[in-house]
Order: structure tokens, then C-alpha cells, then sequence
């Protein structure tokens, strides 16, 4: 059969094949147990467990390591498959660093669409009060799937920046691990397939938070979306621990740390939370799971007779929020971490001037990362944790806002004086700065807690939420595929529609933003499936449907013009944007291995507007050798 | 070479007596009022020998990984 | 792997980019075992449930014996003495079974149930998590003696079981925080 | 110099405007201010607002100057001016914004302690939350309501917690909200300052029907206060049933278990008292008095077939009293006998 050569269709196979393993297997054990034969919920658990395997090992991704285990050795294959078409191996178990990083984009805009179509349905519910089109156990399910399916999204659309750009920006021939990249791509299909499928074991409704003791109560769905989410989390492990070593290990000679592109430095600090924090999301989903299906109870307030007996003390709800969040805050600045990069990375090449202020751009990624791990009880405030924790975690918390306000200056300091142009990925960068302006102004009010008592779990936090996204990461992601579009495909999108994308989303999304940051204020509260029209809130609404609308429109724009550019768009020059960065200073696109010789570096990053300064010296056995 | 081979086990031989010792310890100082400063301070010497002598956390820093 | 198509200073560089490899993901487990801790500090503060101290002491002896043992393995093997390091792979692997049975065997058997509060939670979910990582670690010295008695490994070369001694010297390490926090730490109900 | 002075007087001009706006506008973001509480948040959210809007213009002034003045005239493909940084501003940029932050972060602490710091003479509610039901209880009066009715400007505690998942209390006017924990007791101090209609609005994601967990709040002048408790505080007329009645009220069983026959998340009660049914595992039981009690206490020891899904609050046990569980089980029961 011709389609299972297809590495993707081998893992679905799989999977299907590893969860019916598993549910026999659990039925098995509880046939020789003497229990009743069919329990749904830890024969789902363990199906997903070995689906999971069986998805990996039928793609292929744990093929050379069995080798390994068996002592045999395995040459790195490179180059596009000899015995089927070219494309296939976007669909396959594939080494190479840049098509690992289109499959991880290309999926992670997959997601991202489902996630945004899956908020239109409940946004369109939201439009009038009462409920008109979906129920509310649906509505529930509908914006936790939202918010956990666009968080998969983000992680990957990250994982592409990272796996795409790093190694083509430090000059490294790959990632340190072709290996585990492909493995930590490949884990997210079956996480993905995972939290979708809870759509079909009757959903859940605590969001994506899954705060018990709701989520130990809800349907078996919140046990697929926490399985998913878990294999998810995986992938932010390896991926980042393999980032880490790139830029450690493999940088060109003469690229010392303050050299390196800055989007690497942020890269780096992303890297830094995912590795770390990502276990303890994966620890408090855990520990939900064993106790909804051991009764564990690490969050049961109420005991049994026989744990009074032993002396045991109760279990405790906030216990998982601690967890939960020192995980969940950092996470927001993996997402935004990487776009603020990206921002900073394009803003010199379209000023045609230096990054104003290198290294205290590069230095406030690491200080968000740092200071992010100092704040998570700000989602708290009103949880009833200890009181007296508050005040200390709202002075860290305001602490956010200086490295934060330090790229923003730093940004100006950059476009001053300069000679901006403003291609489409130029309008995506600014469009970003000033979107990522509401999201970090609105910021505060909700980290002190005087303020908080009264915006928390309101619509102020969606609109503050949704704009430090879209700001941080949604506009500068598309920046950076239309900017690095013509490296990846060799072809030139379409100016005029990605202009038209760019005036649709803008404006969309700043009435969005505010409209919600407006009704919340209000006292529209979260995740509710129908609201109060006394509030005066109802116009509020129908314009955030309204502009829900235009942003998923402006979107399929994007889709239309880079999936028609790829194969038709003008052919692109090697270097369109007269960048100084290595990727540029090699042909477009770029070829199966990057740099027929590595490079050395001579200079500054973004010496725009300084006459004969050079970065990348592209023949250094031709060039004076440099001092490393 | 056997001699360096000798030395080493005996390295670590005396490593293990010395966690074997602190366990112990440990276990003793578990029986005095306030104990869990004294057992998270023995934990790190502990944690330090392990990492020290069993891990040879040193390698991460001797063996630079510079292009070369 | 025992690729002898590369230079020493290539297999050097690559076990140099591994060895940091693996050390992050130390660094990324520990979180999580230090979370597992919190749990056990944030429910029980100064109480413990009633344990059996001389299982306690035995497992830990135990594993502090496999760590050893796994030490002279690494040993064994930088001095090209293959047999010894081959029984020495052998006698963790048992010591590692051992504690596994005095978890399971024992420790499990007690008075405590998974279902017994925030007491049979943790005590349940530290000790599992544990057990969890030395039954990976044993499989890792299965595969390594493996490759081992193949000849995979030579003094210069032998980048496996230098990672395999590290990973189970880790799970030692984890169980230095987890033995006193379990079983010494506070007044016991 | 030019362009400094140019950026400036956009950017003051944008702050102004932005001033100008707040000044009259900020009240309508807002709802009415119902408590003390309700001026101190206020107060603050305010003065952030006006910094914010001046940082707002800042940026954006910036902006805005840089794309009109330094765009690129077509023809120029040369490069801006070569400037690296400058180290005092970076200082000054980080000093100053962490100097701003600081003072609301202070400020912001004494605000906290202003609004949470306890009088003399409060009035006590004990406020449980259930899916999807608000009870409050005046314990020194002994007296259990589903509506919340306080006295104006005397400073109240909401003793706030929940018998399953976690809720919020939260009244938007009177702007501080807690959440209802199960398992724990947190305090909530509110001192109303308007009478009127107000609705508490569940604020954290408590399952199914999350939207609709509200419950009236009416606060009185205390002469009317005073009047309500003496009337609650009255001996009950009507019979036992009619205080079960009270009861199901209160404790939101009605939420789930309608009393018309209609469907509903539990058994409807309208004529079940007396009837043979099927539990869910296959036996077959008559409900009588010991099995509704049983059933109120542990409700998953004998689930109706058809119900396996449903899981109600396992500890109204420990808020119920045996008198309690009598008038309950004699309310069903007369449901029961309407129906023969």
C-alpha cells in the first residue's frame, strides 16, 4: 500500500492499534482481578498510554533508538527520501532542523485555526443573551477545548520558530539532536488527537485550568485533554533541552553569546521555562488523574473513615493551583518570549538602523524568564492561598512590567531616526508592538491586588490575556512567516493580500480587545454561556462577535496567499529584505545542508547604517582568519 | 593503570562509606526535637557527594564543548 | 552507540553536547520531584504517617549499595575491565529489583492506602514515582550489560554507560531528599 | 531637538485627550459603587488609568511620529542614523517604570489592608456554596435563607465556603470578590453603603450550570434589617413539609430535582415517594424514608438507574441536621401523595 508509506498514516495506525492493546489489556487485568470486567475510565488511560507508543513507533520516530538499544548504528540520513516524491517526507519521520520547523508551524497553525473556529462557535452563542445555538455542558466544553487546542497551537508555532531559525542563526548544521527534534514534532500528533477526542468522551467543564475538585468530578473528556496535554508537555522538554545544547555547543566560531542574533537569546530564555516548569503542569494533571482513578486524594478535602483512623490530614484544592500556575505563568512568557524576538530581530532590518540597546533587550528576555517563575500566585489573589502571600507575590509581579517596558523603549530607540519602510512583515511588527501595548498596560491593574479582587475571572482578563497573545505572539508570528517565507519556499508571498491580511486583523482585533476589556469591566464574567443583560454589556458583545469574525477571515487570507505563493509566487532573490543575518547570505531557498562551509563571525549583529561593517564573513578559508 | 584502577574503587568505596555513615546520622538525628534543618543540611552533603564523585558533575565544566 | 567511523575528537564533542543533553533533563526532573516534595510539605507539614523504619532503612541501604556497585561498574569499564564491569552492571540491577520489592513488597503492604488522605496520596505518589524511575533505570542497565557482553564499549568510548551510571546515581540522589521527608521529618501520627 | 520637541507635543497632546476622556467617562466603565469597598478599588483602578494612558500616548506618540516623519522617501535605499544605544537612558527607563511600580505596589498594599482589616460589631453570614445554589446563614440568629440581606453601612464577614467544587462570591458592586472553598473558611468584609437590588454572580468556573449560580442580595436600612430577622427568627407555622419545603429551598435541591415531573440533572421528587424503582445496579427497592435519608447523606450508595452520571454533593450530611433530614424526607414525601 502506497499511503502507508506515509510515516503519518503508519502512526495513526498505530495509535488506533496501541489503544485497543490497551483496552484489552486493562480488561484482562481486571477479568484475573475478579473485578468487573469494563471499566471506561483506566482502560481509556492506559489505551491513550500505549496509542501514544504506537503512534510514535508507527511513524517511525523510535526506530533508530531501538537500534541503539540493540548496538547497532545508524547513519544520519539528510536529504529529501530517494524511493517517493519530495513531499512526502514532510508527512514522515524527517532529521533535517528546517523541515521539522515547517512541520511544527504548519501544524501549529492547524491548531490554531481549529482552536479560533471553535471560539467563533461559542463567540456566535455570545452575541445574544440566553442560548440560541449550543448547550451549556457544549458551550463549557467548547472554551476549555479553545483555550488548551490554541496553547497546543502557540507551543508549536514556537517549537517552528525555534527548530527553524536557531540553527540557521548560530550557523550549526542542525539541532544538537536531529533525533529527539523528530521525536519531540512527532509526540505532539497523538497529544493533539488526544485533547480533540475528548470531544467525544462528553467533553469537560472547568477550561483548560482543570482546577479540582471540578475536574475530579467532570466527564471522562477532562482525562483525554490531561493525557494530551501531558504528551504535549513532552515535547516542550526535549524540544527545549535540544535548544539549549544547540546554542551551548554549536554556534560559529567568532558568534559569542552577545553576537547571536537576539531572537536566539530569546529562544534561550523560552527554553529556560519549557524546560523546567512544563514538569509541574505534568505533575498537577498527574495527580488529578490518580486521583480520579485510584482516589488519591491529594485535593479531596473530605476523608474516609479508615484515613481518619491512620490520622491522615485532608487534601487540599489550592495545593493544585500552586502547581498548576507555576507552570501556566511562565508558560505565557514561552509564547510571548519568542515573538518579542521576533520583533526585535525585524525592527533593525526595516529601520535600516542598530537594536538600540542589545544587550538589555537580550538581558530582559532572561530577566522575564527569571522574575516569571516568581510570580504564578497572582492568579490567586482571590483563592483563598495564605493572605499573607499576596503582597509579596504583587510586588514580584509588578517587578514583570520593567524588563517588559525595557523592550518596549528599547523598540522606540530603534525606529528612531531610522528609514522605515513597511513591507507586510514590517506592518505585522508594529501592528504587534502596539497590540502587546494594551496587553502589557492592562497588566498591572490585575497584579495589584486591591484592583484584582475586582478583575479576576472577568472579561479584563480575556481582553488582557487575548491582547498579550496576540501582541506577543499571534502578530509577530505571521511577521515572521511572511519575512522568512522566501527563504523557506524560495518564492515571494503576495504584497497586496498580505497588506489586506494585516488591515483586517489590526482593526479587528483592537475592537475585539477592547470591546472585551469594555464588557468585563462591566462585570461580564469567564466562562459563562450566557450573561445578564442587565449589565448594559449586550452591544459590548456583538461587536467582540462581529470582530471574532473579521480576525478568522483575515486568516484565511494569509492561508490563501502563502499556500498560492508557494507554488506560483514570484521567484525570491537570496536576501529581499537587505538583511545582515547568516540565513540571508545564503540562496533561496535554502539548501538541504544550510552552509557549504561554516562561517565565521566578524562583527555586530545590526551594524545597519555603519559603512563596511561585516557579521558574516560567508568564505572564511578565502577571509583573514578570525580572532575566536 | 591497575594502580589508577585500584585508587579509583577505592575512591569510591570511601564515598559510599561516607553516605552510608551520613545515613546513619541521619537516621539518628531523627529522633531529636527539631530535626529538619539537620537532615536538609546532611540531604545537601549527601546530594553533594553523589554529584560529586558518583555523577561527575565536574565533566559538564572540564570538557569545554568549544569548537575546536 | 559505538560508531567507529568517527574521529576521538568527534565521538568527544558529541558526548560533550550529550552529557549537557542529559543534565538539562536532570535539571527538568528535578522540578518535578521537587513539586512531589512541596506536595508532601504543603499537606503533611510537621505530621507523618506511621511507617516501618527498618524497611525505610534497608531500601535505602540497598540503594545506596546499587549506587556503589554501579560506581565500580563505571569504573570497571574506564579501565578496560569488562568482566567486572559486566557483574557489577549485574549486582545493581539486582540490588535495584530489591528495593523494588521492598517498596512494593513491604512498604505498599503496610496500614496506609492510596486511599488513606493527603497521608496515602503522597506516600503513594513519591514512592510510585520513585519506583517509576528505577524500574527505568534497571531497564537501561539491561540494555547497556546488553551491549556490554557484545564488547559495545571500550575505555575511551563508552559514552552509554557513563549516561546509564548517571541516571541511576540520580535516582539514588532523588531518594536522598525523598527518604528523610518521608519517613524522618516530622512527628509521626 | 526638532523631533523631540515635535514628539512631545503629540504625545501630551494624546495624554491630555486621554485625561480629558477619563475625567468624565471613567464612572460608566464601571457599574454603581455599592460598598466602601467599592471607592478604595475604584480610587485605584483610577489613578492606574491615568498612567496608563500617559504611557499609552507614549508609545504610540513615538510611533505615530516615527512613521510619518522618518518613513522612507521613495528612492532612498540608504540606512538610518548609526546609534547603538545610550546607557543613561536605559538606566533612567528602568529606574523610573520600577520606581512607578513600586509606589502603586505600595499604595496598593495599604488599599488591601484597608478593605480587609475587620471592625467591631460585624455582622457574621456564613455563606456556602453549592452547585449551582447559594445558601447564607446568620448564625447568631439562627436563621438559613437563599436570598443574602444585609444591613447598610455596617461592615458584614461573608464566611465563605462550599460543600463540592469552588465557587466565587462576587457582587459587582460592591467590586471584591473570594472564592468558596471546599474545605475551608475565608473570610469576605463588605460594608454596603447603598440599599437597593443587587445579585451575587458565581465567579470561578463551577460546572454546568456556572452561568446561572446567582443569588439576590438585598441590602436594607437597618430598621427593615431588623424587621426581616424577627420575622425569620419566628417559629415556623406550617407543618413539617412545609419547612422541608424551606429546606430545598435554601439548599438548592431544587436546582436538580424538580418538584413538576419535569426532567432535570437528578429524579424528579413529584411522585416518587412509595415507588419501586431500579437502581443502577439491576436491584429493585421501594423509596421509603430510610432510603431518602440514606440517599441525602451518601448519594452514591444507591444511585437510581439512569443517574450513574450525576454526582451531587456527598456532605449535606454534615450541614444538614437529623431535624433537618426529617422535614426534608417529609416534603418528598407529600410531593409523593399528591400524585396517588
Amino acid at each position: 500500500m502506497v499511503i502507508f508509506s506515509l510515516g503519518i498514516i503508519r502512526g495513526i495506525v498505530g495509535q488506533i492499534v496501541g489503544t485497543a492493546v490497551g483496552l484489552i489489556l486493562v480488561t484482562l487485568i481486571r477479568l484475573l482481578m475478579g473485578l468487573p470486567a469494563w471499566k471506561a475510565e483506566p482502560a481509556m488511560i492506559i489505551g491513550a498510554l500505549i496509542g501514544a507508543v504506537g503512534f510514535m513507533i508507527g511513524v517511525g520516530a523510535l526506530s533508530d533508538w531501538f537500534k541503539w538499544m540493540g548496538g547497532k548504528e545508524t547513519p544520519m540520513h539528510h536529504g529529501p527520501p530517494t524511493d517517493k516524491p519530495a513531499w512526502t517526507r514532510y508527512f514522515s519521520v524527517d532529521y533535517n532542523h528546517k523541515v521539522i520547523g515547517v512541520q511544527y508551524a504548519v501544524t501549529g497553525i492547524l491548531l490554531v485555526l481549529v482552536a479560533g473556529s471553535l471560539a467563533l462557535i461559542f463567540r456566535t452563542e455570545l452575541a445574544q443573551t440566553g442560548l440560541q445555538y449550543i448547550e451549556a455542558a457544549t458551550f463549557n466544553t467548547l472554551f476549555g477545548m479553545h483555550g488548551i487546542v490554541m496553547i497546543a497551537g502557540i507551543l508549536l508555532g514556537v517549537g517552528g520558530m525555534i527548530n527553524y531559525l536557531v540553527p540557521l542563526m548560530i550557523g550549526a548544521s542542525d539541532m544538537a539532536f536531529p533525533r529527539l527534534n523528530a521525536f519531540g514534532f512527532w509526540i505532539n500528533v497523538p497529544g493533539a488527537i488526544l485533547v480533540i477526542s475528548a470531544l467525544f468522551m462528553g467533553g469537560w467543564d472547568t477550561g483548560w485550568t482543570g482546577y479540582p475538585p471540578l475536574s475530579v468530578l467532570a466527564p471522562m473528556g477532562v482525562q483525554a485533554f490531561m493525557l494530551g496535554v501531558y504528551l504535549v508537555g513532552i515535547s516542550s522538554i526535549v524540544g527545549s533541552a535540544n535548544t539549549l545544547v544547540t546554542v551551548a555547543k554549536m554556534r560559529a566560531p567568532g558568534m559569542s553569546w552577545f553576537r547571536m542574533p537576539i531572537f536566539v537569546w530569546a529562544a534561550v530564555a523560552t527554553s529556560i521555562i519549557q524546560l523546567t516548569a512544563t514538569q509541574l503542569i505534568g505533575l498537577s494533571f498527574l495527580m488529578v488523574t490518580v486521583e480520579r482513578v485510584l482516589g488519591m486524594g491529594f485535593f479531596n478535602p473530605v476523608l474516609t473513615a479508615h484515613a481518619i483512623e491512620v490520622g491522615s490530614p485532608p487534601g487540599n484544592v489550592v495545593l493544585f493551583q500552586h502547581l498548576f500556575w507555576f507552570y501556566s505563568h511562565p508558560a505565557v512568557y514561552v509564547f510571548i518570549l519568542p515573538g518579542l524576538g521576533i520583533i526585535s530581530e525585524l525592527l533593525p532590518v526595516f529601520a535600516r538602523k542598530p537594536l538600540f540597546g542589545y544587550k538589555w533587550i537580550a538581558l530582559s528576555s532572561l530577566a522575564i524568564a527569571l522574575v516569571g517563575f516568581l510570580v504564578w500566585a497572582h492568579h490567586m489573589f482571590t483563592a483563598g492561598m495564605e493572605p499573607f502571600l499576596r503582597i509579596p507575590f504583587q510586588f514580584a509581579t509588578m517587578l514583570v512590567a520593567v524588563p517588559t517596558g525595557v523592550k518596549f523603549f528599547s523598540w522606540v530607540g530603534t525606529i528612531w531616526r531610522g528609514k522605515l519602510e513597511f513591507p507586510t512583515p514590517m506592518l505585522f511588527v508594529l501592528g504587534a508592538i502596539s497590540v502587546f501595548l494594551i496587553g502589557g498596560l492592562t497588566g498591572p491593574p490585575n497584579g495589584t491586588v486591591t484592583t484584582d479582587l475586582y478583575l479576576h475571572d472577568t472579561y479584563w482578563i480575556v481582553g488582557h490575556f487575548h491582547a498579550t497573545m496576540f501582541g506577543g505572539f499571534i502578530f509577530p508570528f505571521f511577521a515572521a512567516l511572511y519575512y522568512w517565507f522566501p527563504k523557506a519556499t524560495g518564492r515571494m508571498y503576495n504584497e497586496r493580500l498580505g497588506k489586506l491580511h494585516f488591515w483586517l486583523i489590526l482593526p479587528g482585533f483592537w475592537v475585539q480587545s477592547l470591546g472585551q476589556i469594555a464588557v468585563g469591566l462591566l462585570g461580564m464574567r469567564r466562562r459563562i454561556a450566557d450573561y445578564d443583560p442587565a449589565l448594559g454589556i449586550q452591544n459590548g458583545h456583538v461587536w467582540i462577535t462581529v470582530a471574532g469574525y473579521v480576525i478568522g477571515l483575515s486568516v484565511l487570507v494569509m492561508i490563501y496567499n502563502l499556500a498560492w505563493s508557494a507554488r506560483k509566487g514570484p521567484v525570491a532573490a537570496a536576501n529581499p529584505w537587505r538583511s545582515r543575518s547568516p540565513e540571508f547570505q545564503i540562496p533561496s531557498p535554502i539548501p538541504e545542508h544550510s552552509y557549504a562551509e561554516a562561517f565565521v563571525i566578524t562583527g555586530e549583529p545590526y551594524d545597519y547604517g555603519l559603512p563596511g561593517a561585516t557579521y558574516v564573513a560567508m568564505n572564511p578559508s578565502a577571509a583573514p582568519a578570525a580572532a575566536d | 593503570m591497575e594502580k589508577k584502577k585500584s585508587s579509583a574503587l577505592r575512591q569510591s568505596f570511601n564515598v559510599f562509606l561516607g553516605l552510608a555513615v551520613l545515613t546513619a546520622v541521619e537516621y539518628g538525628v531523627s529522633f531529636i526535637e527539631f530535626p529538619t534543618v539537620a537532615l536538609f543540611i546532611i540531604g545537601l552533603f549527601k546530594a553533594g557527594l553523589i554529584l560529586n564523585y558518583f555523577m561527575h558533575v565536574g565533566l559538564l565544566w572540564s570538557d569545554g564543548g568549544k569548537h575546536k | 552507540m559505538s560508531a567507529s567511523a568517527i574521529s576521538q575528537a568527534e565521538y568527544e564533542q558529541q558526548e560533550s553536547a550529550n552529557r549537557l543533553g542529559l543534565w538539562l533533563f536532570f535539571a527538568s526532573e528535578a522540578f518535578m520531584f521537587a513539586g512531589l516534595l512541596v506536595a508532601r510539605f504543603y499537606l503533611w507539614g510537621d505530621t507523618r504517617p506511621h511507617l516501618d523504619q527498618a524497611v525505610a532503612l534497608i531500601i535505602t541501604a540497598v540503594l545506596l549499595l546499587s549506587s556503589y556497585s554501579m560506581n565500580r561498574a563505571e569504573v570497571m569499564i574506564a579501565h578496560d575491565d569488562r568482566k567486572g564491569f559486566l557483574n557489577s552492571l549485574l549486582i545493581t540491577a539486582a540490588l535495584g529489583v530489591v528495593f523494588l520489592i521492598g517498596v512494593i513488597g513491604f512498604e505498599w503492604q503496610g496500614h496506609i492506602r492510596p486511599t488513606d488522605g493527603a497521608f496515602g496520596a503522597v506516600l503513594y505518589g513519591m514512592t510510585g514515582m520513585h519506583a517509576l524511575h528505577v524500574v527505568s533505570g534497571i531497564v537501561f542497565i539491561f540494555i547497556v550489560w546488553n551491549n556490554g557482553r557484545k564488547g559495545h564499549y571500550s575505555a575511551d568510548r563508552h559514552w552509554g554507560v557513563h549516561a546509564c551510571a548517571v541516571w541511576w546515581h540520580y535516582i539514588d540522589l532523588v531518594w536522598v531528599f525523598f527518604y528523610p521527608a518521608l519517613y524522618l521529618i516530622g512527628t509521626a501520627q | 531637538m526638532k523631533h523631540l520637541l515635535g514628539v512631545s507635543a503629540l504625545i501630551a497632546a494624546i495624554t491630555l485627550a486621554a485625561w480629558a476622556w477619563l475625567g468624565t467617562g471613567f464612572d460608566k466603565l464601571l457599574p454603581i459603587r455599592a460598598s466602601e469597598e467599592s471607592f478604595y478599588v475604584d480610587r485605584l483602578l483610577g489613578m492606574q488609568f491615568y498612567v496608563i494612558a500617559f504611557l499609552f500616548a507614549l508609545i504610540i506618540g513615538f510611533m505615530l511620529y516615527s512613521f510619518i516623519v522618518f518613513r522612507r522617501r521613495p528612492g532612498d535605499d540608504g540606512d538610518g542614523d548609526h546609534f547603538h544605544g545610550n546607557t543613561t537612558l536605559e538606566v533612567v527607563w528602568t529606574v523610573v517604570p520600577l520606581g512607578v511600580v513600586l509606589y502603586f505596589a505600595v499604595l496598593g498594599t495599604g488599599y488591601l489592608s484597608d478593605i480587609t482589616s475587620p471592625e467591631t460589631d460585624e455582622l457574621v453570614v456564613e455563606v456556602t456554596g453549592s452547585q449551582w445554589n447559594w445558601r447564607f446563614d446568620y448564625p447568631e440568629y439562627g436563621i438559613s435563607s437563599a436570598e443574602l440581606f444585609l444591613p447598610v453601612n455596617r461592615q458584614t464577614v461573608l464566611e465563605l465556603t462550599s460543600i463540592d467544587v469552588i465557587h466565587s462570591f462576587w457582587v459587582p458592586e460592591f467590586r471584591v470578590k473570594q472564592d468558596a472553598v471546599p474545605g475551608m473558611v475565608h473570610p469576605l468584609r463588605i460594608t454596603p453603603t447603598e440599599t437597593g437590588a443587587y445579585v451575587v454572580r458565581c465567579a470561578e468556573i463551577c460546572g454546568l450550570d456556572h452561568s446561572y449560580m446567582l443569588a439576590d442580595v438585598s441590602v436594607m436600612e437597618t430598621a427593615d434589617f431588623d424587621a426581616w430577622l424577627q420575622s425569620q427568627m419566628a417559629p415556623p407555622t406550617g407543618g413539617l413539609a412545609e419547612v422541608g419545603a424551606e429546606l430545598a429551598q435554601v439548599n438548592g435541591c431544587l436546582g436538580c430535582h424538580s418538584i413538576d415531573g419535569s426532567e432535570n440533572t437528578g429524579p424528579t421528587w413529584l411522585g416518587i415517594y412509595g415507588e419501586e424503582v431500579y437502581l443502577a445496579d439491576g436491584s429493585e427497592i421501594i423509596i421509603d424514608d430510610a432510603y431518602l435519608r440514606a440517599s441525602i447523606i451518601d448519594p452514591g450508595s444507591q444511585i437510581v438507574a439512569g443517574f450513574e452520571n450525576v454526582s451531587m454533593p456527598a456532605n449535606f450530611g454534615a450541614v444538614l441536621s437529623d431535624a433537618d433530614l426529617d422535614a426534608l424526607v417529609a416534603y418528598i414525601a407529600s410531593l409523593g401523595k399528591d400524585k396517588e
